[in-house]
């Protein structure tokens, strides 16, 4: 099977990030992914497209984001970018219940940590934060046999 | 997102999906209930709730500690498999109270 | 209102033309596009894209399009963009029923016309072709009033 | 897509999306059954068709061109309403018949 790459760059607003959901579920059901895993796809890649537009740039809408998908025989990559703020401390960001912002739970690395395979966080502060994410297929998965 | 006020109990119907797009508007409607309306029992009816991520549970969790120092209470009804397993995740389901599934009336 | 904007680059591959389709549709969705728009929307997008993956690149499956989408108050500006063969005469190749391929209708830059408010076609030879095309939002459309 | 053969007539049911995805599909599925199986006659059914473009029209025609010189027919039913308004501008239904909707069986 050809690898399948999708990059999607796009303005930092709120409904945004219902696109970028569809896009990761799209490429998700292309790929035969089961319907519980669309479901937590969706969710991790809200979770980061989130984090980027509500912390990387403080909910202002005219900077942006970047999605990139690939796809292959194995596993769907993602990758979410932005150019924002940048984590001082991505180790204790990323602990449960670390958030902040008061209001907000501190679960979005976790929720991406449950419903992926693998998740990397790189960032540098003023310069911009990545978020990597991988999904094995099934079939691939080594847990499944 | 239809809503029904009975005797100081709000009962919210939400749809769709509930994220950062429209936690803050979920927020603003319950908080105004609760202080120019006197709610003092909000029951959220997810039956047709597609998607909730963390921003969405963050607002839920976020009007049950508004609720409590009034003596109030928030509860959540009919909530399907997918968006149970996420609020399972996060822990919800060990502070608010989940209602069984209503018999339609 | 904010600018939204929207840039997908992705693989030269059939499937994606459903993603470029869905992801138009949505944009249109959110701009309150009656449904036949949205329906006309996603004609002249799958024309366009499947245009640069069948001619553009020979359906070549590692080769890339991008779609830019921009919508405004008044308006919703696509343009579609391939990096392959070219067309060496856009005037004939934008004449009804005009095809190089005998088993096609010569009907995709009719659609892109009919269905959307303005069409522009910037192509060189084995540089590449861009299509550019402006669907007016109804409430600002000349013909509404 | 379900198919049905009855004394040389293809019935064909087409559903969800017919672009360039899948129009070499449905052309290699009537082109066989024409070719190895004598049918002469081919209806395609579009009631679950949501979407068509120019590839999915150009199949279609292609399929009604290979028919004629066989003395064979190509007709359509079912059409929903925003599929049929692309087929009228690429003007098929001025070449193809369009049958009227059948009664529900
Ligand atoms: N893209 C980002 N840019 C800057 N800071 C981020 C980014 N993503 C996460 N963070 C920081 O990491 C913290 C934890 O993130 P997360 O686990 O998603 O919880 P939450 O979003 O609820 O705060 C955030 O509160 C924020 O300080
Ligand atoms: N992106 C492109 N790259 C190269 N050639 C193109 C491109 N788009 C269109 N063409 C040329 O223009 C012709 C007419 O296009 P169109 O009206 O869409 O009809 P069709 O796709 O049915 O051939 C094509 O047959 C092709 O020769």
């Amino acid at each position: 099977m050809e690898v399948n790459k999708i990059i999607l760059t796009f303005s930092s607003l709120p409904q945004n990030v219902t696109i970028a959901r569809m896009l990761a579920s799209s490429l998700g059901a292309q790929m035969d992914l089961a319907l519980s895993e669309l479901e937590e796809l969706k969710v991790a890649v809200s979770e980061a497209v989130s984090n980027a537009i509500i912390h990387g740039y403080s909910n202002a809408p005219d900077q942006f984001v970047t999605l990139e998908l690939e796809a292959d025989e194995t596993k769907i990559s993602i990758q979410v970018t932005d150019n924002g703020c940048g984590i001082p401390d991505v180790n204790q960001a990323m602990q449960a219940s670390y958030s902040t912002d008061p209001d907000r739970m501190g679960l979005g690395f976790i929720f991406m940590q449950s419903f992926m395979d693998e998740l990397r966080v790189e960032s540098e502060v003023n310069k911009g934060t990545k978020v990597l994410m991988v999904k094995y297929l099934s079939h691939n998965r080594p847990s499944s046999h | 997102m239809n809503k029904r006020i009975e005797r100081q109990t709000l009962h919210l119907y939400l749809e769709g999906e509930l994220d950062m797009k429209n936690a803050s508007e979920l927020k603003s409607v319950i908080d105004l209930d609760i202080e120019k309306k006197g709610v003092r029992t909000v029951i959220l009816h997810l039956d047709d709730l597609r998607f909730i991520d963390s921003s969405g549970l963050g607002v839920i969790l976020g009007r049950y500690k508004k609720l409590l120092p009034l003596e109030g209470k928030l509860k959540i009804a009919n909530a399907p498999p997918h968006i149970y397993r996420i609020m399972e995740l996060s822990g919800l389901p060990k502070i608010i109270e989940f209602l069984p599934k209503e018999p339609a009336v």
